[in-house]
Formats: C-alpha cells, structure tokens, sequence
C-alpha cells in the first residue's frame, strides 16, 4: 500500500474517509452504477484500505460523470465525488501524458459544446 | 448663573420645598471652592459661589444627605445628573428627598493648568476673549482659556441634564466627543509601550484614594481595599504589582458603573490619568456589547450585570490591536 | 531578551465543578498527559471567579492563568458562563490595555466529556506561557522566588 | 561666601553623584516636580515645591522592617537592614527643611527609631533659598525664613550663581567636599534678590496667618468647637492632605505573606482612614468628623503641646493645592481662630 | 489553632505507582497546623475510612485533607465518615491527586511534587474551611408530570400509586401520546391500544391523578421541593366538567375536511373532534382555526345538537398555578420532518410514507379500516420497501447523528405484519446495520427473515422515483452483491428519525435543565442518575432523554416515579449549605447581586443597622434565600464590595488556594 499515494488522494479531495458509515446509498445513487467496476462506496472504502492502484488502473475513473449525486445524498458528508476526482487526478499525473491534445480540441467544438467545458476539461486531463 | 442660583435656592428654602440646599462655597483664594451644605439664605448670601472653578461633582453627597430629614435642593451640572441617576439605579440615593435644579456645565477651569505653566502667586483670574488674565503676585500673566480647562471638560461627553425638576439655563445636548482619542492611541501602542506608558503613570500613585473616595459609582460601605477580611486589603502600595491591582480592581468595580465624570482624574494628586481606565471599559462595552451611557437612565441593567448568548468570546482581546 | 530553557511556568487554572473540572477529571481517566505545571483550582461555575483571584495569582507568582468553563449555553447554572464571559472578556481586555502579555490569560470551554481538549488546551496554554517566560509585568517583586 | 556658576550645576552635581547618591528635584511631563535620583541629563527643576514632600527620603511611604521564614513548624526571624548607603538631597526648600525637625522629634527621641534615624545620619540635605513664593505659602507664619533655610548646607541663588552656607558640619563637609569646583563670589546681587523675596514675602495673602489662638492650652476650647462638623463635612476621607504633607508621620505595621516567608512593613496611615488606629476594641475615632478634627489638633494643639510650642505645620502649602475639596488647615485656623 | 490531619491515599497503584505518596505525606506533616499525615492503600476502603476517623477522634482534628481520587468521586464518602464521627462534613478537603496527577503525570519526581502543592493547596484551604450546617426546607406533597404519553402516564400511575397527588399535563386533547398511535407493539406484537387504554382509563379515573389536557406549562419558578408552576389551560371551547363525550357534535358539525392530526393526516376529521375513541378525556374540543362558528360567527351547529350544554364559544385560555414538589418531564418525540430528502420523493408522492403513517394505515381504528391500502389509490401493495435510516446516523448538516434506535425493531414488525396478512406482497428492507440489541429482538428480526421471507438487503436507497404508472422506481445499492437495484415498488416506508418535541427547549429554559444539541434532556449521569436532571427535583422520563422503545420508556416512567416518590416521600429536603450569603454591614443594597442571580434567591431588605458613627439608619441590604440558591457564585463577583460571599468556596478559600499553588 502507497501510503504516500493515500495521503495526497486525501489531502487532494479534503475528505475525510473514516466518517463513512458503508450505508452504500452513494452506489444506491449512482447513475453510472453498471458502467463502473468500482462503485462510489467502493472508492471510499478502497482509499481508506490504501488500495489506489487498482481504482487508477480502472476505467470506472472516467465513468464518473462527477454529477455529486453521491455527495448531495451522503448522510455522512463524506463526498464520494471527490474522491473519485482525487484519484482521477493522480491518475493522469502518474501517467505522465496527456489525454488531451491542443490538437485533438477542433475535432470536438461544435455549436453545443460550452467554452468552459473545453477550458475545464483542458485543465482536467492535461498534465 | 449665580445670582439667578441664589436667588432660587432662596425662594425654595423659604417657601419650604426644601431645607438645605448643597453646593459650593467660596474659599481662601479665588479658586478653592469646597462643596458645602447650605441651610440659611443667610450663609448662601455670604459664601454661595458658582463660577469657572465650581467644577466638583455634588451628587455623591447626596448619598448621605438624602437620607437625612427633609428635602434637599442639589444643583447638578450634566455630568453630575449622570452620576445621580447611577446612584438611583443602584438605590443609593432618595430620589423624593432631592430637589434637583440642573445648572449649566463647564468648560471649568483648573488652577493645576494654570500652575503648570510655571505662573505662581496666582491672585485672580479674568477671561477676555478667551485668554486669561491671571493677576499674580509677579505681576499679569496671560494665557488661552482652553489651555486651563478641567480636563474632565475637555472631554465632554453630554451638555444634556438627565435627571432634574428644574432647569436653570438651558439644556444641552449629547456631544459627540473625542473622548476615546487617547484611550485609542494608547491601543495602538505596542504592549511594550503601553506597560511603560502605565509603569511610569501608576509608580507616580500615592495610593491617597482620592480618586476613589471622590467617585460617585464609589460607594461601598466598605471597600474591597481598606477591608482586611477580603484578601486584598492595603494602604500604600510597597511594590508596583500592589499600585497595578489597585487601579485595575478600582476600574473594574465601577466597569459598566462609571459615567465618565472625569473626578477621578481632576482630583489626583499626582496628575495620573485615572479617567482612562474606566474610558477603557467603557469603550470596549461599547464596542463589544453596544452603545452604553451609565446614568443615563435609571432603569437599564449594567452591561456586567446581563449578557446576552451570541457575546463575542474574550479571544477578541488577543486577535485586535497590537500585542 | 534572556531566555531561560529551564523555565518551567507556574499555571493556575480556575475550573468549574460541572464541566471543566469533570473534563480534567476525564483526561485523567483516558491519562491524557498534560504538564505537571498546570495546578486547578475547583471553582463552582466559572462565574465564581474574581478579577482578584487572577491577579493574586500573578502576584503570588503564577505565570499564566486560565479559566475553564461549560460551554456557552450548557452552564449547570444556566447563565454563570455569560457573566465569566463579559467580566473575563473585560479584564483581559484590560489587561492588555496595561500591556500584560495577552498570552498569559486565557478563557476556555471545556466541557465535561472533552478531556482531550482540556488536556491540549493545557499543554497549549503551558507551552505559551514558556514561550512567554518569567511573569514581570504583573509580578509582586516581594514574591519572586529567590 | 562660596558660589558656582548657575551654568556649571550639572558639572556639580555629577561630581556629588560620583560619590554618593543625589536627589534632586526635576520636572515631569505633567508640569509637577518630584525628586528623581540624579542621572546625566537630570535638569533641576524651578518649580516652588515637589508634590512629594522630602520627608520619604528619610520616612519612606513604605519601609520593610524585619522578614520572617517558615521552616516547616519553626519561625526565623530575619533582620533586613544593610549598611545605608550616604546620600544627598539637594534643592530642599526651607519648609521641607524644617518638617525634618519636626520629623526628628518624633522619631529621634526615646525610644529612637533606628530606621529613620540610620537614613538620617546617611543623608545629607541641601537646601534652597525661595525667590518665588507661592499664593500658597504660609511658612513664616512658623518663624520659617524662606530666604534663610536650614538644612545641613543652604543655597542662595541670584539669578547666575548658586551660593553655598554651611549649617551644619555634615553642611559644612559636604561644602568641603565641592570646594574644588566653588569660588568665592560677590553676593550684592544675591542680596538685592533676597530683599525682593523677603517683600514678596511680607505680601503673600496667608502672611498675616495667626498662630495665636493655637497651642497646648487651647486643648477643650478647639476640641469642642462646633466648628468641626461644618468644616468636616465636605471632607471625602482621602488621605491626599496626609500624603503630600511633610510633616505627617502616622504609620501602619502590617505583615505581607510572599509564599515563602512574612514581610513585615511599615506604611504611612492617614488620621483620615476609617481604620486609623483601629484596635482590638474598635475605633477610638469613629466618624469623618473626629479623624478630620485629630488631624488639625494633632498638627496645632497635641504636637504643640508635646514639642515646646512647635507646630505640626511648616506652611508649604500643599494641602491648600492638593485637597480635592479644598479643605485645608489654613481654613481650619481661620475658622477656629479666636478674635 | 487547627489541628488538621492529612491522609493520603496509594488508590492500589493508580496513585502509588507515579506518586511517591510516603513523600507526599512526610511533605503535608510539616504544614503548619498538621497534627498528623498518613498514607493508606485504599483510603475509600471500610479499614481506611476507619484509620480517617480513629484519626479524627484520637487527634481531635479540626479539619482533614485526603489526598486520593477526584472529589466528584469520593468527597460524600468522606464527608459522611467525618460526620460519624463528630466533625462537621464540611471540615473535609480532597487533594485530588489521582485523575489530576497520578493518571496522567508520568515522572515520580514531578508527579510528587505537585500532589504534595495539590496536598498544601488543600491544607490552605481547610484551614479557613467553615462548619456549615445544611438548610431544610419543605417538601410540597404533589408532582407534575409533563406529558401525557405512555412515560408520563406510568408515571403517573407509579406516584399515585405511591399515594401522592400527580397532575399530569398535556398539550393534545387527550393523553395517550405516540403510542395511542401504534398499531401492534414489538417484540410480542401485542395491540397497543389493548395495552396502553386500560392505562388511560386507569390515570383518568385514580383519584391522584389530575389530568390538564390540552394544556401548556407556561412558567415554573422555585426549587426543589417548592416548585411553582402555571398551567396554560388551552381554550377547548367545551366545558371539560359538562362534556359527556357523546360525540353527537362532531357527527353534526358540517365542517368535515379537517386533516385528521391522530391518523396522520391520512383521512379527514371534523372542527370540534375527539382525537380518537377511547381519548382520555373524552371530551370534544373545537379547532379554532376551523370552526365556521369562531372564525365568522355563523354556525353553532355543536351548541344546538349538545343536550349538555357543554359547549362554550367564548371559552378563554386559563391560567392556573399550582405548587409541586417534583417535576417529571415526559415530553416524548416526533419524526423528523423529510423536507430535506427529496431522493425519497416523500413530498411529491403520496405512496411514500413513514413508518407512523403505515401504523396508522394498518392499524383497525386508522383511515382504511385495518385494510394496507395505498394512500393514493386505494389498491392494495404489493410490493413494499422499507428505506432505513432516514434522518438518522448522519453528519450533522445532514439530519441527526445518532441511532433512532427503534426504527429496526418497528421495520421488523411491519414487515412481519404485512407477510402475515398478506402474504402475495414482496416486502424489502434496506439497512445499513440492523441494530437489535434487547430482550428477544434479534429473534425477533431472524423470524422476519426466516419465518416471513422479508428481503434484507444490505444497502441504501439512493432514489426513489414515483412513475407514470403509480409504481415507484426505489434505486438503491445491494451493497453485498454489489450491484444496483431497481425495484418497482408500490409502497414505500420510511423509517423517518425521532428527534424531541419541539417543546421541549423552552420547556428546558423554564427548568433551568440542560439539554444536548440534538435537544435532549441531559440526564445527572449518563451511567449513574439516568432518569434525574442536573436540576434538583427535575426527572426525565421516556424519550425526552434520548430513543427509546416501549419497554424501556415504561422502565424509565417507573424509575423516574421511583425518584420523585423518594424526594416527595420526605417531609423537608436538605439544602446544600455551600451557597450565598452577604454580609449585611457591607452591603450596600446596590442590586447587583440581584442582577445576575439565575435562581431569584436574592432579595433586598430594608432592615435597621447601628452605624458606624453611634447613629442607626435603615440601610437596604441583600438578603439570600439559601434554599433557592445553588451556589453558583455569580453573585460573589458582581458585589464591588465583598460583601457576597460563598460557603465552602470564600474568597479567602479560593486565595489561600490560590497562594499555595503559587508559592
């Protein structure tokens, strides 16, 4: 276990993984709940173990739509989101690459697509 | 002023409203006033005086007198009505036994002013346009009136009358003073400064207690200092600490009490600024927990006597200013 | 300024019966360690204590002082704890006024179930208090242990 | 007679602090004047008097007089003197030079008091002639010369020079012992200043003050007055008249825990104080009125007539300016004087 | 001269073993007025509270220190042994050297050397400890008790059995409470009504019980033994003395649509009602905010139909004071209201319910006659999930932090119920924990599970989404399978959080009690005075202490009766004699001290003094009732001049106390 890798996704989400009470109602909740391989309350409980590697391998990182379903409905305040996000983070630090392109942005403007979503994805998935 | 005074303490002796009136009476000089009970138009004919050098605050006495036979007529000055009303808040006085007649207040002046500025064998004063003639045995001196004002009159917080039955002159209003400019600057001093500031202020103590034999919120049967049961009893201070506590107890006794009178100040011996203690408290009570005048009113509670569950923790003291 | 590594604080801390005392009390039990420097005093409610007991207490030779009491609200007494507050709030303030280092007062609520807090509020408060050093603004020289 | 250059009295006074400790009276920021222990830079003040008298020199406001230690069950007692140190107040005007003969008739008879006499064999006084009396001033209704004091050495100053007169051998030695820096001096001008003093003097609006209606005999006749609570009334029970007074002598004993042994002290008390001589009985004095009337009588009938006729007064006047009610002796005199 | 002994106590090793308790008390002996200092192993134990007083009886102390464990612990105990032995309680001083010392310093050296200035501190102290006798005062022969549900009725019950008058009030029409609302009970599914209305009938009709319903405590002043409290009489526009409870009137009264509060708002009553049959009183009140008649004036229907004349449109709200000398608060709970989960979809669909609304819709006497039917279209459910932990166990932005702790047994039940009467429906229960610790409760829930065939499914639900069809899409995690479920349901219940009744905070003000944040009346002792409040002569009874089921509540009801009869068993109560008192030649009847008492027991005298100056005057002066002060000390600070002064805690005390630690 990376302890290390543990103490950033904590310090990155701010959330505090002891207060989860494993009710599960974030993976009751969850809208992309079949796509993923790990659930919401599976990423709490894993982080809390240490056991990152296996959540930054996953493609459950990119299923989550970040809509904060999870964290509106904890009865914990615990913010499964933000963890998702956390570990999403390291993730692509750890990879080193980009998952986004200047190059790849004109192929996916079209007349619906918000500035600020680009700008923000931008952001998101490049070093 | 006087005469108009005279002439009505007069008319309420002899039509029997009252039996004594309380004022001041005219000393060995022209500025050594002493506050006296008059009980004859005879005495009050012959020693009755209010002028620029009538600055002590009677109400205190009223302690004693009010609750003697009859009805005793005060003339009160505004600041004095403050310090009446405190003391009927605090049931120390009869009200039904005190015929009050507010007179006007200063700017008075204090012969201590006028000494300070080395004139000596002082005479006699006349103002002219605002500039003092003082008549010395040294030949004329002169000097600005402002420069010889009471210091409590320099700060004046209220030309208002609070309590009276009768006015002479007219009231005033509640002026808007600068009366914390100090109490401010010292503030903002470091604490280095500010322990120096007060080292040097509170080693000039004579511990004669005056300051706190004058004070109308003063008014225990027995003081905390002079009782040998309560701990703290003492009559000199043999070290520094002893003069620190007797200042810091002595403010805090009449924190929320204090109308800010000033005699505190005016009657020290030593010149130590008394007066900004209590200014202290006042201005964090009013900062801290909302505008509060003591004597304004009768009714009001004290601001240490109440609290309210939303008052600010004392870590305020350690997070403003400067340490 | 000359410091002293071997200065070791003496601390007065005034504790209300019901909740901070009890608090003290529960750091014991779960043997929460505080400095052996702290020594409390059992007061009834927090309102109990006087302005003169805090500065007997510098003048005796205490270096800090703190007082502890239920928190806001749950006062045994029901409203001790907002009386402590405006009179400490006051003293302290002018006690700064006079330029006593504001670190050596101090007021808490400590409740009785927060032993934790009682105990790192008490190591909190000796470790300022060292930092502070000797009291000489508010001491009695006559006390001063030779 | 023996001068120095008004301009060269720092050069002096650093030469006298090299060998003893010099008092003199300097200014305050608040424009009284008090005595301050000589350091460079000291500037002496002009000011009639300090708010303090000169007495503390010699009867200090508080005065530690023996210490006690606890060991376990066991009381020691230790005496706390040490070798006094000599000393020099200079400037002393001449009520304050009397108020020591007053002093020393209370606390150099039998039995002596070592304190205040050891103070008094280290401390030399060094007075100064008035040149500008105050309003306030009634010290020559004591056969007090205020152009002539006593003291050990006295100084006269014309404007330019300060001339110094020994009375006294320790005077004359401390004289001695500045001759270096004194030269001989023409004092035609210092006797010019001294006749204007002395018709300033004879001015002054107290000057015709009579002690005559005062004294031993006139014991019952003064304590009976009806006068005393008219004059008492106003009277706040402060101890301000008692304080400033260079002449009061009152003292209390107390001991002071310190946590590891007992301080016992002395400290001035005030006739004033509700608990002025309050023993094991109660109060002998019980009302504002009796502590205000012993503090007069004490000063121009008991003292008087326990002291060859000699007053407890020495007129410097600072009653008469401090009193926060302006009550004061020469108003008591005036009202008690039989015409 | 005092003559004060010192023990000091090892406490086994707890203070041995980090204090060197021989130096301890060789460093006490020296203290001046120390005849003797001894050490003991257990100081509490029979043989060391024997040493204590052959001690006291051989030496003729004047005082004692005992240096052990926190006074909080053991001061009573050595008080009590003082006493026996002739020394005034009051004499003792505890140096608290274990929880403040031993416990929780680790060097000897260090350790020992602040037990022995804890040991002087107390010393100092005792020197000026004061003989101090406790005040009596007497005890009113009457209890209240605040609320009128299953705790306040046993209660009730238990004290008037005890032979004491008890009013009990009550905020609703009639008592009966939560429970008058339950259908069957848990563990042993017994009726509710069969057990709780022969209670009712019996409170109503014991000549001890005075029952105040529809009414409000509107003030209490006094103390233990000597409460004085005023009951707001509601106005209920019907003469209580008159009214037969015929229930005549509200078949006439033509205001039919009135939300009925007793079946949870699921059906409709009239304006002037009984809450339900067997209401005790069974009395009908009239809704004012209902009432044609008291809204616009025109009706009158109820007074022309009652033969009894009981009916009283200008009925005004009654004020009565009555003195008690015991206080029982039995205010109960409520569910929280689910505004703030919309995921559950509690407020847009009328399929989704709370537990207490399906009580109610099972139950014979509630809307549907006993008959499970769906609020919205009277079908019957066939499938029905249960939601767990609504409200309750979460963060506190998002609802209570504690266990509701009776919601797994209820759910338990109802889905029992309904797979026993209705055995074609599906019922599911998503639970986090299913929590039964208690007498026959897991047996209890395992019958459920393995007699029913209820479906435990370990998750939550995370949504539930009411469908064009009427069914309800439930969404919720199976968290064991890990997979996510959809469930179209036609009923879902939800097991909403209990919190207090929101009476219960000013009711709490008014009793000088404390409460906890979630509003819970704070018991004396969490483990030691359960049903007591820190507030002498106030219990607690049933769920205003915390979540309680039945059993527990009725268990708490008799205790706290047991306490109330044991204080109104005794003719006067002893008062604490460490309380306030001024010294009337200081006061100067200022007032101050009046101003910041919490209790009243300061009050001004005019009383005649000899003065100072042979004259006599009549001074005002605080005067301190010492049955209604505590002891707070509040009033010491506020007195300028000393005067106020503390029992057991002087300003020389806490001085001395102070010097010693400073030293």
């Amino acid at each position: 276990m990376d302890k290390n890798l543990k103490e950033q996704i904590l310090r990155a989400s701010g959330v505090n993984v002891l207060k989860c009470m494993r009710c599960g109602k974030c993976s009751g909740t969850c809208p992309s709940y079949d796509e993923m391989e790990y659930h919401p309350h599976q990423f709490v409980y894993m982080v809390e173990k240490g056991d990152i590697e296996k959540l930054m391998n996953s493609a459950s990182l990119y299923k989550c739509l970040t809509c904060f379903a999870c964290v509106e409905r904890c009865p914990r305040n615990v913010e499964p989101a933000k963890v998702v996000e956390a570990v999403r983070l390291a993730a692509i630090r750890q990879q080193g690459n980009n998952h986004l392109t200047p190059a790849m942005i004109p192929d996916m403007i079209d007349e619906d697509i918000p500035q600020q979503a680009l700008v923000t994805a931008f952001r998101k998935y490049t070093k | 002023m006087q005469e108009a005074m005279i002439k009505r303490a007069k008319e309420l002796l002899a039509d029997g409203t009252v039996n004594r009136v309380i004022g001041w009476k005219k000393g060995e000089f022209f500025y050594d006033i002493t506050p006296a009970v008059f009980e004859t138009a005879e005495e009050i004919d012959a020693d009755f005086v209010f002028d620029d050098f009538t600055s002590a605050n009677v109400s205190k006495y009223l302690v004693k007198e009010s609750k003697k036979e009859g009805k005793i007529l005060a003339f009160l000055k505004p600041c004095d009505t403050y310090s009446f009303n405190q003391l009927i808040k605090e049931h120390r006085v009869v009200r039904e036994n005190v015929y009050i007649i507010g007179v006007p207040g200063g700017p008075k002046l204090d012969i201590e002013k006028i000494k300070a500025k080395g004139i000596t064998g002082v005479l006699g004063v006349k103002n002219e346009n605002f500039t003092l003639k003082i008549d010395t045995l040294y030949g004329e001196e002169t000097m600005p009136f402002y420069e010889a004002i009471c210091g409590k009159c320099a700060d004046c917080k209220s030309k208002k009358h609070v309590i009276y039955d009768e006015l002479i002159g007219e009231d005033g209003d509640v002026l808007d003073s600068n009366r914390f400019d100090m109490v401010e600057k010292l503030e903002n001093m470091t604490a280095q400064e500010r322990f120096e500031f007060w080292r040097e202020q509170l080693s000039k103590c004579i511990r004669c207690n005056a300051c706190r034999n004058v004070c109308p919120a003063c008014t225990c049967e027995k003081c905390v200092f002079d009782n040998p049961n309560s701990g703290v009893e003492n009559k000199a201070a043999s070290d520094s600490f002893e003069e620190n506590m007797f200042h810091i107890i002595r403010a805090f006794h009449v924190a929320g009490r204090c109308t800010d009178c000033g005699e505190c100040s005016r009657v020290c011996p030593q010149n130590i600024p008394l007066h900004l203690l209590n200014r202290k408290f006042i201005k964090d009570i009013n900062a801290l927990y909302g505008e509060y005048q003591a004597g304004a009113d009768t009714t009001s509670r004290a601001p240490l006597n109440t609290y309210d569950t939303e008052d600010c923790e004392p870590s305020i003291v350690h997070e403003r200013g400067v340490e | 300024m000359q410091v002293n590594n071997n200065f070791e604080p003496v601390i007065v801390a005034f504790c209300c019966n019901w909740c901070s005392y009890a608090g003290a009390d529960l750091s014991g039990t779960n043997r929460l360690n505080y400095p052996t420097n702290v020594k409390i005093i059992r007061v009834p409610c927090s309102c109990r204590v006087n302005p003169m007991f805090i500065l007997r207490a510098f003048q005796k030779g205490a270096d800090g002082v703190i007082i502890c009491g239920c928190h806001p609200g749950d006062c045994h007494y029901t409203s001790g704890n907002y009386f402590t507050r405006r009179r400490i709030t006051l003293l302290y303030s002018m006690l700064d006024f006079l330029g006593i280092e504001r670190n050596r007062t101090r007021l808490e609520w400590v409740s009785a179930a927060e032993g934790a807090k009682f105990a790192a509020t008490m190591q909190q408060f000796t470790e300022d208090v060292r930092k502070l050093g000797p009291n000489r603004r508010l001491e009695d020289l006559r006390c001063r242990k030779q | 007679m023996l001068k120095i250059a008004k301009n060269r009295l720092n050069e002096l006074f650093a030469a006298i602090a090299e060998k003893q400790t010099l008092y003199i009276p300097v200014d305050r920021e608040d424009g009284a004047a008090e005595y301050r222990k000589w350091e460079n830079g000291c500037e002496m003040s002009g000011a009639l008097n300090t708010v303090r008298s000169a007495k503390d020199f010699f009867f200090p406001q508080t005065e530690n007089l023996v210490d006690f230690k606890m060991e376990g069950k066991n009381i020691e007692v230790i005496d706390i003197r040490k070798e006094s140190e000599d000393f020099v107040i200079f400037g002393v005007k001449a009520c304050d030079a009397r108020s020591f003969t007053i002093l020393d008739k209370v606390f150099l008879v039998d039995p002596v008091d070592s304190y205040y006499k050891t103070r008094r064999d280290h401390g030399t006084v060094v007075t100064m002639a008035c040149t500008r009396p105050s309003e306030t001033c009634f010290c020559g209704v004591f056969g007090i010369d205020a152009t002539a004091p006593e003291g050990d050495a006295a100084c006269f100053s014309d404007g330019e020079n300060i001339f110094f007169k020994a009375n006294t051998e320790k005077g004359q030695a401390f004289i001695d012992s500045i001759s270096s820096m004194l030269e001989e001096g023409d004092t035609a001008k210092l006797d010019e200043v001294q006749a204007k003093t002395k018709s300033i003097l004879e001015k002054l609006p107290l000057a015709n003050l009579s002690t005559d209606s005062f004294g031993g005999a006139r014991l019952k006749e003064h304590f009976n007055s009806d006068k005393w609570g008219e004059l008492s009334e106003a009277c706040l029970g402060c101890g301000t008249c008692t304080f400033v007074c260079p002449t009061c002598q009152c003292y209390d004993i107390k001991d002071f825990n310190t946590g590891h042994g007992i301080k016992r002290f002395r400290c001035w008390d005030s006739c004033m104080y509700s608990d002025f001589t309050k023993m094991a009985h109660g109060n002998p004095r019980l009302t504002q009125l009796e502590r205000f009337r012993q503090r007069f009588m004490h000063k121009l009938v008991y003292f008087p007539a326990n002291n060859e006729g000699e007053f407890g007064c020495v007129g410097c006047g600072r009653c008469l300016s401090k009193c926060p009610i302006s009550m004061n002796i020469v108003k008591v005199m005036k009202a008690l004087e039989v015409k | 001269m005092q003559r004060i002994g010192v023990f000091v106590c090892h406490c086994g090793t707890n203070i041995a073993a980090t204090v060197d308790v021989k130096a301890v008390a060789e460093a006490l002996g020296h203290e001046p007025g120390v005849v003797i200092s001894q050490d003991y192993q257990y100081m509490c134990s029979e043989s060391g509270q024997n040493l204590v007083k052959d001690a006291i009886k051989e030496h003729n102390l004047t005082g004692i220190v005992i240096c052990s464990c926190s006074p909080r612990m053991h001061e009573n105990t050595f008080r009590k042994a003082a006493a026996s032995v002739g020394l005034n309680p009051y004499l003792v001083e505890i140096a608290n050297i274990r929880e403040q010392c031993s416990w929780i310093h680790k060097e000897i050296a260090t350790a020992t050397e602040k037990a022995i200035i804890l040991g002087k501190a107390a010393v100092a102290k005792v020197h000026l400890n004061a003989p101090l006798t406790a005040g009596e005062s007497p005890v009113v022969k009457r209890a209240l008790v605040i609320g009128g549900g299953i705790a306040g009725i046993q209660t009730a019950l238990d004290i008037a059995e005890a032979g004491f008058d008890v009013d009990i009030v009550e905020k609703e029409p009639t008592i009966g409470g939560k429970m008058a609302q339950i259908d069957k009970t848990f563990p042993t599914l017994d009726c509710a009504a069969c057990i709780l209305t022969p209670k009712m009938v019996e409170c109503s009709q014991n000549e001890k019980i005075h029952i105040h319903s529809f009414s409000e405590v509107s003030d209490v002043k006094g103390f233990v033994g000597n409460f004085t409290v005023t009951i707001k009489k509601k106005a209920r526009f019907v003469d209580e003395t008159k009214c037969t409870g015929c229930g005549l009137c509200t078949e006439k009264c033509p205001m039919k649509k009135v939300p009925n509060e007793f079946n949870m708002g699921l059906d409709n009553r009239t304006a002037i009602y009984i809450p339900f049959a067997q209401a005790v009183p069974k009395v009908a009140t009239i809704d004012p905010n209902h009432c044609m008649m008291l809204k616009t004036g025109k009706c009158g229907v109820c007074s022309k139909v009652c033969s009894v004349g009981a009916i009283d449109y200008k009925q005004q709200d009654q004020f009565i004071e009555e003195k008690y000398g015991a206080i029982v608060v039995a205010t109960g709970f409520n569910p929280i209201k689910l505004d703030k989960y919309d995921e559950f979809a509690y407020n847009q669909c009328a399929d989704v319910v709370t537990s207490l609304e399906l009580e109610r819709l099972m139950n014979a006497a509630g809307p549907n006659g006993g008959t499970l039917l769906r609020p919205s279209d009277k079908t019957h459910p066939h499938k029905i999930v249960f939601v767990q932990c609504v409200g309750s166990r979460c963060d506190d932005s998002k609802g209570k932090p504690y266990c509701s702790k009776i919601c797994c047994m209820y759910t338990a039940k109802h889905a029992m119920l309904i797979r026993e009467k209705y055995p074609d429906t599906e019922v599911y229960v998503f639970y986090i924990d299913v929590r039964t610790p208690g007498k026959n409760f897991d047996e209890f829930y395992r019958r459920a599970v393995e007699q029913y065939n209820v479906h435990y499914i370990k998750g939550m639900v995370g949504k539930v989404t009411p469908k064009s069809d009427g069914k309800i899409d439930v969404q919720a995690s199976d968290l064991l399978s890990n997979e996510q479920l959809h469930i179209d349901a036609d009923l879902v219940v939800l097991a909403a959080a209990i919190e207090p009744d929101k009476t219960a905070r000013p009711l709490a003000t008014m009793l000088t009690t404390q409460m906890d944040t979630n509003d819970f009346f704070t018991e004396a002792h969490p483990k030691l005075r359960p049903v007591e409040s820190a507030t002498a002569g106030i219990f607690l009874s049933g769920a205003c202490q915390g979540p309680k089921d039945i059993p527990e509540t009725v268990a708490q009801g008799s205790a706290a009766a047991a306490k109330a009869i044991g204080l109104l068993c005794k003719n006067s109560i002893t008062c604490n004699p460490c309380v306030a008192h001024s010294d009337e030649l200081m006061c100067n009847g200022c007032s101050s001290c009046e101003k910041v008492c919490p209790y009243g027991a300061i009050t001004y005298i005019d009383k005649e003094f000899r003065m100072p100056d042979r004259t006599t005057a009549i001074r005002r002066v605080a005067s301190v009732n010492p049955a209604v002060c505590q002891g707070c000390g509040a009033c010491t600070v506020a007195c300028p001049s000393g005067a106020m002064d503390l029992n057991g805690f002087s300003n020389s005390q806490i001085m001395a106390e102070v010097d010693a630690i400073c030293k």
